[in-house]
């Protein structure tokens, strides 16, 4: 409890401190969203269009920077974002509420099912060494030394195409409304595919990697010996005694890669063409859109700050010894 | 994405095997590991081709020719761009801007993690707590996102500011990791014992903790490398960067926004990716390397299947140790009678 | 009288093959007799826990046993070698004949289970028609046996002290009544005032429970105290076996001599402590001959020639004594 | 042999050690403050040319006791005294200062060496931070020389560059060893020089430490939980018990003669291959509880040890007991003491 | 976006006639916003609102100066001097909604651009707005010679919905009412679909369905295209003919016509010794539009400007001077070396030095993401040493860019210019010496080469409030000499109002033949496209 409380406190300073440089590193790029949209629209917006866009967009008054640090909390507070310049007006929430559940359901589910594989694979190759697990292990390496956009985009074009299953972008047809109807969650799902597929051939890698380690290094603690002595089925051993405690570490590796799920599907999203937030970001950075890019950075830091507590309390739950009793 | 799938957590709840390790005359050993040799080899040549690739290059990279989009051939062995410019050349000189970025931020990162993660956990008490208050807070924010915006900020950022800013930005793991590597062994006997023979604080954590943590240094050197490669070149390929040279991004952007792929011309896309593939793979054997030879659970974990004398291969098992030679007839007939017979 | 229920026979046990390997125990050859004590001492790397593990074949890689036989007789039923066991069965010889209590018990309990769990595993794994209360009726009644009250069951490892973890141990290791218990080094962490404790536990325990222990420390004082024979390895070879008594009064190998020369008596006359002069073998240039012959006083010619063979001393017509020294009087008879 | 006479090099007088115990966020509510009652009212004397023991079980606040005395912790109270001068150092040159008077040798000769450093290094660093490293190379190298023959490693050439993984347990604690003489101490703390070391080798580290005592006539605190050990090497013994001393004096009176009930359950429980005739009737020593020591955040008021004791009075539950001067039969046991209301003048022994 | 042939719109297969048209942007997932006003509209991004708001002219984008087609107003007259507007509104037009369209509405729709300075994306001076049974009148504060096809284009919304609106510049109208033939039906971030009215005040339109699909990014967009499951898109396709025109060379088909705008080379005119105009003039014998256009502009996106006045044809071709007709921009690189030795400058070797003796180089510098650009500017760039003149390419950070092109930082580079219904904007944007700031001051919406020159000033001037025709004449001519003369920008492609689009279910597409709209898709004119089309074999 005391363990929790503590790490209430500083999941509190540390939301404050990101969401401070969120609030501040957005204000310190040159360069404003009336002026990007006049570069996006190269010569086809006129020069006579800027004026009316900053009082459009508000940015025709100075605020202090205080003051706008002051209303910024404020705004954090009441769940009001502000509204975007890039999607101008629509409300920053509206825009994270309509692409964060693709990319949670996409990335998340990939990112889960990739732990899941990449531990259960490394369960077996560290409890296996040397068969023939072993030999995917540099297999996987290279695979995930292939930067993601460019594995994505060769799997657009080797296997997206006319005539195939896979299609090589958006999220779902286009002609579908989002609804829960077989047609189109079989669309989405199909959408889904070959990003899951790349996003797992990718990343699995490393939960490979980092699980076998661990396997290794566990099997070799004197209660696995002990089990092994106690004559216990060997499945017994190497699930609940070897894997069980091997697993301890990356559970704090999963929290912080499911934080990443907002953050690190930028790439994804941008090759495939993927509705999520991760594009979002990229397409606000671009536009300058401040609102959106601090809206999509509080959910990120939120989401990174909520994954670590997850993982803390599994820990908790996982791990006796960082139990306390009273 | 990046973070996690780092090897360092295999490394870090190692006990005494950490302290045992490195010592002089062992460090060779590492060479030795057929991973690091090979990951070691590639990163060389790679460096090689940094350094001289400029001069080896046959054509100047941004030269124009009237070949345009054409296939390998003799005279263009990676084919040639919208331009007709040469990619074979371009991949050469980019690379010097790759292993630049890469090593630079590699550098910054590394010296800032030893910096900060090093006195956090030396130092202890205010100063351990706003320290890794700090990394936190930089572990917290998504490292790209926030490298492509402080990029995109920064004007002219040539090849020097991204590695800066890299650098900057992704030291916080590599911190803790060592912060919570110094917590353990600044409670070791010998750095105590330093201390008992009157040895500065400055002088402890020189000469008495930081030699013990060279392999995780390095092996967060490594990581951060290939974390600022990929970084590096996902900036220049989604444009953001700056880059008035050539690097691996530079040439798959210029791919990318001419549909290289959509055009057939699969050349102009494949050789860069296939070097970051091939230098990501090099820099990851050579972390295997690191962490096997820290841990010598893993290291020894290589090599399952032995040989016998007489030529028969055994395998090694945990908790089954194999018998040799009692393949014959056993001594005495074996019955085996269970509890439950015997009741 | 003295029947035998483990017959350990040239047993050898490596590590790593071919170029690196190093040989950890060289032909041992050793008899557990039912009911008794058997110590095993030695210093540090001689090669007593190779030994021990090598028996019930849980070396970690790269151990391998290069040869011998164990043997093993069941009260009743016939005699089989554990090293020609499949795996099934080997995993049905182990705890159910043959239980360890390693050193550490922090680190032999696994410590993200219940003691409780850990305990109900193993006998649900030997014993699978139990029911879970009969199980649970079992594991509850061991612990009472070595002073754990029901109520700490659900313990985790870390919640109990390094004694009650000890017990536990211990209480693990006869939980299905095996007919013999390793025990390396168990009692090593602890202090006097608790591994007296538990040794004296353990004595009643064995007279209740009637298995044979076979013991090792590198304490030798300890082990005179508490076992009915002691065996001396030195250098991964057994030197000497003898009643213990025997042993302490009238050690005949050298090595002996001076390990019960090294340690002060806390009571009696202040004895004259010698010591062994120079330092362990090194497994991987082991000395030619005796491999003690480096530091041993009496050393002569032969001892660097000619590795003595463990037997009965000419000196001592002592079925139950044996020796392997080239000293006059040490060699064994024909 | 007498207990007193020679020139008292270090005092410790009613030295007291209390760690903090971290606090959570909710203790911030509560007021009280949680501490590790380690060591309390500690009080010792190291005379010149003497070996003064100090026993008792794992925990009892031994190692706390030395790393006070050595100045790398801080006390809670107390005093220590250095040839009746007051100090207290926290770093800087005083420390130096201090420890090159002062010097300790740790319990674990595998981990007090630096793993990446050779012998080389760690006694040059030892002479040079105490100016005795010699004006040139020739004199450097002949200072190593004549340290590691002072602790017997010879030929010295041979030991000077190695790494301490290629040295043994006994030559590892040999080099702590030399470090420590380095700085040409005049008092030695050695915390449990030997319980890391196999049985054959450790009385050769004994046997140098004690040569060490009659050559260079140092004072040297002898740590260990072996009380046969402390019978046979050291002048004095003083005997701990959950961060109290309990009992001191001659060390072959207090091993022969243990007066405080804790001395004796420790001695009595001490694996003795002279007890032969009771094999197979190990009866556990008289005491009551689990055999299990007290914690020390809450320690047992009174006596520490009450809970335990045969002989509780209800006194003991209450009073802290302080040091009882015993009746001495002759000479050498003169200065015997027991923390222990039994002794009290008038109680009923 | 999908396979093709696999049944996801009705047009494909058993032979039936289409009734879905699939329009498709490269813009990324929309929010659902059908407000008009807004540029960050979905409505806008991909074009739709002009299907639903429609002008009171229609005006062709690509023939500024042919008289407009009228719409919701039937007639218009200009007076004073173009300060003074009266429209007649066309009856029997009905909203959406069912309620009439009046001249109140139209009233309301300038209105509300004159109250809202936000929405006044012209920056119209509006004077005063009265309706009065059909009609309704204008005032204007300047003459609006050059804004005149700006304020004809106005689109109309309805006062009943608007007058209700808290605030209509932030608002994302989510039930957009209009006088035109399509209703919204459904939005989804990645496709908006339109659905045709039940009446309309011209004859239906027989494209029953638009779906508007955002794709990411060029390359789903080009992708999208090459299987057909886009038919009409405005997109940069590099290779055109590989990536998409083979792909189905009977119906896949573009058309790129120029409009009046352009792009090329600015040029720091305050920049020794780019402030000769002799070198200005060197620099653009040399540059090769051809391949600019050819490698640069995949060959057909930004047309090539011919005219040596930097007058996109065939949009501008009534406006070129009489002394500039045939002059063509040509490679000409002995006419550059000439030029140059007449001024002073030598060619040493490969090196051109100026008179002072100093070698003359040049950084060309864009943003590192405008491929096209960059592009153009490493032709340039080897352009530029056929006459000694060592240019290096800088790829520079947006932003950086922006500013230093707002702040003068920059020795050359490639931009646009703004484009009108005459050459007026081009010039105005390039020479105009009312919005001359010194170097190192921002906030030019122009003139970012520091072009000083009083008689072009002059000229401008006289252009935007000239009374008659033959004044303004003058004056255009004037500054087309000035352009030839001093070249403070090198022009090297026009501005484009394109589209790429497939024949195969619908016809009646724009093209070199039939130049009656341009067809880009977000155009206004793309109205009258959809009107047009009919579905392919149908008669
Ligand atoms: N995995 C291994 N690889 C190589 N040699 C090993 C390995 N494990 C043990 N040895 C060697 O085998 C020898 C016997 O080791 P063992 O652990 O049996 O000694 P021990 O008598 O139990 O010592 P201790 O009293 O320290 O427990 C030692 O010299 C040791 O160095
Ligand atoms: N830094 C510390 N912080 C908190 N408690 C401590 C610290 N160091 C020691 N203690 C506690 O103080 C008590 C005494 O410890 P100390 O190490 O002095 O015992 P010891 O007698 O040397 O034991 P051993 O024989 O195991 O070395 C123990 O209960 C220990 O847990
Ligand atoms: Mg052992
Ligand atoms: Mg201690």
């Amino acid at each position: 409890m005391k363990f929790l409380l503590q790490r209430i406190a500083f999941y509190l300073f540390t939301a404050w401190a990101a969401l401070t440089i969120n609030f501040f590193i957005p204000r310190m790029i040159p360069g404003d969203p009336v002026t990007s949209l006049i570069n996006k629209f190269q010569g086809q917006m006129s020069t006579e269009a800027i004026n009316s866009l900053y009082v459009l967009f508000g940015l025709d008054k100075d605020a202090s920077l205080w003051g706008q640090y002051v209303d910024y909390w404020g705004q954090v507070f009441r769940g009001d974002l502000g509204l975007s310049f890039t999607f101008f007006p629509t409300p920053v929430a509206d825009i994270l509420g309509q692409s964060l559940p693709w990319t949670i359901a996409l990335v998340g589910i990939t990112t889960f099912a990739s732990f899941m594989i990449g531990t259960s694979l490394g369960v077996l190759a560290g409890w296996r060494r040397g068969s023939w697990l072993d030999g995917l292990l540099p297999v996987t390496t290279f695979l995930s030394s292939i930067p993601y956009f460019w594995l994505g985009l060769l799997a657009i074009t080797l296997l997206a195409g006319p005539g195939s299953i896979f299609p090589s972008s958006g999220g779902y047809e286009p002609g579908l409304v989002p609804s829960w109807n077989g047609e189109f969650i079989g669309s989405a799902i199909q959408h889904s595919l070959l990003p899951a597929v790349t996003i797992l051939i990718s990343s699995v890698s490393g939960w490979i990697l980092s699980m076998r380690n661990m396997m290794v290094t566990v099997a070799s603690e004197d209660y696995i010996t002990v089990a092994h002595a106690k004559g216990l089925p060997e499945r017994r051993v190497m699930v609940s005694y070897a894997a069980r405690n091997a697993l301890l570490p990356n559970v704090s590796g999963f929290a912080l890669s499911l934080g990443f799920i907002v953050g690190g599907t930028l790439l994804v999203e941008i090759v495939f063409s993927y509705p999520g937030i991760g594009y979002n970001l990229f397409q606000a950075v671009g536009a300058k859109d401040y609102p959106l890019m601090q809206g999509i950075f509080l959910v990120i830091t939120l989401s990174v700050l909520v994954a670590n507590l997850m993982a803390d309390i599994a820990y908790l739950l996982l791990d006796p010894r960082t139990r306390k009793e009273g | 994405m990046s973070a996690p799938a780092s090897t360092i957590t295999a490394v870090t709840p190692e006990g005494p095997e950490v302290a045992a390790a490195p010592a002089k005359r062992r460090r060779l050993r590492f060479v030795a590991n057929p991973k690091a040799a090979t990951g070691l080899i590639v990163l060389a040549f790679f460096c090689v081709i940094a350094v001289i690739g400029p001069w080896i290059a046959p054509y100047d990279p941004s030269a124009r020719s009237s070949d345009l989009i054409q296939p390998p051939s003799g005279k263009h062995w990676f084919g040639t761009t919208h331009l007709g410019q040469d990619i074979f050349s371009q991949v050469l000189v980019g690379t010097r801007g790759v292993m630049f970025v890469g090593l630079l931020a590699g550098i910054v990162a590394t010296a800032l993690s030893v910096l900060i993660g090093v006195s956090a956990g030396f130092l202890g008490g205010a100063a351990d707590e706003s320290l890794s208050a700090l990394s936190n807070v930089f572990l917290v924010i998504p490292a790209l996102p926030l490298i492509i915006i402080v990029a995109s900020t920064i004007p002219s950022a040539g090849d020097l500011m991204v590695a800066l800013v890299i650098g900057l930005t992704s030291w916080a793991w590599g911190a803790r990791v060592l912060r919570a590597q110094t917590l353990s062994l600044r409670r070791r006997d010998y750095v105590e014992a330093a201390r008992a023979t009157g040895e500065t604080t400055w002088r402890i954590i020189t000469a008495e903790i930081m030699p013990n943590l060279t392999a995780i240094i390095a092996s967060g050197f490594v990581g951060t490398v290939i974390f600022a490669v990929m970084s590096e070149i996902t900036l220049a390929f989604i444009g953001i960067s700056t880059i008035s040279e050539w690097n691996w991004g530079t040439i798959l952007f210029w791919a990318q926004s001419q549909q290289a792929l959509a055009q057939g011309a699969w050349w102009w896309f494949v050789p860069a990716g296939l070097a970051i593939a091939i230098l990501g793979t090099a820099l990851s054997l050579i972390n295997f390397g690191i962490d096997e030879f820290v841990s010598p659970r893993l290291r020894s974990s290589g090599h399952t299947r032995m040989r016998t004398k007489d030529g028969h291969t055994v395998r090694m098992r945990v908790g089954f140790t194999p018998v040799l030679g009692s393949k014959e007839q056993p001594a005495t007939p074996v019955v085996r009678r269970t509890k439950e017979d015997a009741a | 009288m003295k029947e035998p229920v483990l017959e350990i026979k040239d047993f050898c046990v490596d590590y790593g093959l071919g170029d690196q390997g190093v040989q950890a125990v060289r032909d041992v050859t050793l008899t557990l007799h039912r009911g008794e004590v058997l110590g095993l001492a030695g210093e540090s790397g001689s090669g007593k826990s190779t030994l021990a593990y090598g028996v019930t074949r849980l070396l970690p890689p790269p151990g391998v046993i290069s040869g011998g036989s164990v043997v093993y007789h069941p009260p009743n039923g016939d005699s089989y070698d554990v090293m020609a066991l499949n795996d099934a069965e080997l995993r049905a010889f182990r705890w159910a004949e043959t239980s360890i209590v390693f050193q550490g018990a922090m680190n032999s309990l696994n410590p993200v289970h219940k003691v409780s769990t850990q305990m109900l595993d193993v006998i649900r794994a030997h014993e699978p028609g139990l029911t879970p209360q009969a199980r649970t009726a079992r594991a509850q009644e061991m612990l009472k046996l070595v002073g754990i009250s029901a109520d700490r069951m659900d313990a985790y490892p870390h919640q109990l002290s390094g004694g009650m973890r000890q017990r536990v141990m211990i209480g693990m290791a006869l939980v299905l009544e095996p007919q013999i218990v390793i025990m390396d080094e168990p009692t090593t962490a602890l202090d006097v005032v608790m591994q007296r404790q538990i040794l004296a536990q353990l004595v009643e325990l064995r007279e209740r429970l009637g298995f044979s222990v076979l013991f090792i420390t590198h304490d030798l004082s300890l082990l005179v105290e508490f076992s009915d024979r002691i065996a001396i390895m030195y250098g991964g070879r057994i030197v000497e076996e003898a009643r213990s008594a025997d042993l302490y009064k009238d050690s005949l190998h050298p090595y002996s001599e001076g390990l019960l020369k090294s340690f002060p008596a806390l009571r009696g006359p202040r004895r004259e402590l010698a010591g062994i002069p120079g330092s362990p073998p090194d497994l991987r240039g082991m000395p030619s001959g005796c491999s003690f012959h480096p530091r041993c006083p009496h050393a002569f010619d032969r001892c660097s020639a000619e590795i003595p063979v463990l037997g009965v001393p000419s000196a001592r017509n002592d079925p139950d004594r044996s020796v392997a020294c080239w000293l006059p009087g040490r060699v064994p008879v024909g | 042999m007498t207990v007193t006479d020679t020139e008292v090099v270090l005092e410790a007088d009613g030295l007291t050690k209390h760690f903090p115990v971290r606090r959570g966020v909710r203790d911030l509510l509560t007021r009280e403050r949680k501490v590790v009652h380690a060591v309390d009212d500690i009080r010792l004397t190291l005379r010149r040319g003497r070996v003064t023991a100090l026993v008792g079980e794992s925990g009892s606040g031994k190692s706390t006791v030395a790393r006070l005395l050595a100045q790398l912790y801080g006390r809670t109270s107390g005093d220590i005294r250095l040839h009746g001068d007051s100090v207290t150092v926290k770093g800087g040159r005083k420390f130096r200062a201090y420890c090159r008077r002062v010097q300790m040798i740790f319990q674990d000769p595998f981990a007090s060496l630096n793993p990446t450093h050779t012998v080389r290094y760690h006694l040059t660093r030892a002479l040079k931070i105490h100016g005795r490293s010699g004006d040139t190379a020739a004199e450097l190298e002949a200072n190593l020389r004549d340290l590691l023959l002072r602790v017997q490693l010879t030929p010295p050439e041979r030991y000077l560059d190695k790494f301490p993984h290629e040295l043994s347990g006994g030559q590892r604690q040999r080099v702590s060893i030399a470090r420590a003489l380095g700085a040409d101490p005049e008092a030695l703390l050695a915390d449990e020089p030997v319980s890391m070391l196999d049985v054959s080798i450790r009385l050769g580290v004994l046997n140098l430490l004690r040569d060490l005592k009659e050559r260079l006539n140092l004072a040297i605190l002898y740590i260990t939980h072996d009380i046969a050990s402390a019978r046979y090497f050291a002048d004095e013994t003083l005997v701990m018990y959950a961060g109290r001393m309990v009992e001191g004096g001659d060390s072959e009176t207090v091993t022969q003669n243990p007066a405080h009930p804790y001395t004796r359950l420790l001695i009595e429980s001490a694996p003795d291959p002279d007890r032969l005739d009771r094999v197979g009737d190990l009866q556990p020593p008289e005491e009551r509880g689990t055999g299990e020591p007290p914690s020390l955040i809450a320690p047992p008021t009174g006596c520490r040890f009450h809970p335990r004791c045969v002989h509780a009075m209800p006194k003991c539950s209450t009073d802290l007991p302080p040091r009882f001067e015993l009746p001495a039969n002759d000479d050498s046991n003169r200065g015997h003491w027991a923390a222990c209301w039994l002794y009290e003048e008038g109680a009923a022994k | 976006a999908c396979s093709s042939g696999d049944g996801n719109t009705t047009n494909t297969g058993s032979g039936s006639a289409a009734t879905v048209l699939n329009i498709g942007m490269p813009n990324g997932p929309q929010t659902e916003n059908h407000n008009p006003f807004l540029g960050s509209s979905s409505g806008a991004s991909l074009g739709y609102r002009w299907m639903i708001f429609e002008p009171l002219v229609m005006i062709n984008g690509i023939k500024p100066t042919e008289a407009g087609k009228p719409w919701l107003a039937t007639e218009w007259k200009w007076a004073d001097n173009f300060t003074k507007l009266s429209l007649t509104i066309r009856d029997g037009v009905k909203f959406s909604d069912g309620k009439p369209m009046t001249a109140e509405d139209v009233a309301y729709s300038f209105q509300l651009r004159k109250d809202n300075e936000g929405l006044n994306q012209d920056a119209i001076p509006y004077g005063t707005i009265t309706a009065s049974g059909n009609k309704v009148d204008l005032t204007f504060t300047r003459s609006q010679f050059v804004n005149q096809n700006k304020i004809l284009t106005v689109f109309v919304v309805p006062k009943h919905q608007w007058s209700t609106l808290k605030d209509p510049s932030q608002d994302t109208l989510k039930n957009p009412i209009g006088t035109g033939p399509y209703t919204v039906k459904s939005f989804t971030p990645q496709t908006t679909t339109l659905t045709v009215r039940d009446s309309y005040w011209q004859d239906l339109p027989k494209v029953k369905e638009l779906r508007y699909t955002s794709y990411n990014d060029n390359n789903a967009q080009t992708t999208a295209l090459a299987n057909g499951a886009s038919e009409w898109s405005f997109v940069f396709v590099p290779n055109v003919k590989a990536v998409y025109q083979d792909k189905d060379p009977e119906h896949h088909k573009l058309w790129f016509p120029a409009n009046l705008g352009i792009h090329g080379l600015w040029i720091n005119t305050t920049r020794k010794p780019f402030d000769n105009p002799a070198l200005r003039r060197a620099m653009d014998k040399v540059i090769n539009r051809d391949d600019i256009f050819m490698q640069g502009e995949a060959g057909y996106f930004y047309p090539k400007v011919e005219s040596i006045t930097g007058i996109p044809t065939p949009a501008g071709e009534s406006f070129i001077a009489p002394e500039f007709k045939d002059k063509l921009h040509s490679v000409d690189v002995e006419g550059a070396k000439k030029e140059l030795a007449d001024a002073g400058f030598t060619l040493e070797g490969d090196v051109l030095k100026d008179p002072t003796g100093k070698p003359v180089t040049i950084t060309l510098t864009d943003p590192a993401g405008w491929s096209d650009y960059i592009t153009d500017l490493e032709i340039i760039k080897d352009n530029l040493s056929t006459i000694g003149i060592k240019a290096t390419v800088d790829k520079a950070n947006q932003d950086a860019w922006f500013k230093a092109f707002d702040e003068g930082n920059f020795d050359a580079g490639m931009h646009w210019t703004n484009g009108g219904a005459t050459p007026y904007d081009i010039y105005q944007n390039i020479m105009d010496g009312k919005i001359l700031k010194p170097i190192g001051k921002g906030g030019v919406s122009g003139n970012y080469g520091r072009f000083n020159s009083p008689e072009a000033t002059k000229a401008l001037d006289q252009y935007a409030n000239a009374t008659d025709d033959a004044t303004r004449t003058t004056a255009l001519n004037t500054l087309q000499r000035i352009m030839v003369e001093q070249m403070p920008v090198v022009p090297t492609s026009a501005s484009n109002v394109g589209g790429l689009y497939s024949t195969k279910n619908w016809e009646g597409w724009p093209d070199e033949q039939n130049q009656y709209a341009p067809a880009q898709p977000t155009q206004q004119n793309a109205l009258q496209i959809v009107l047009n089309l009919k579905p392919a074999g149908a008669q």
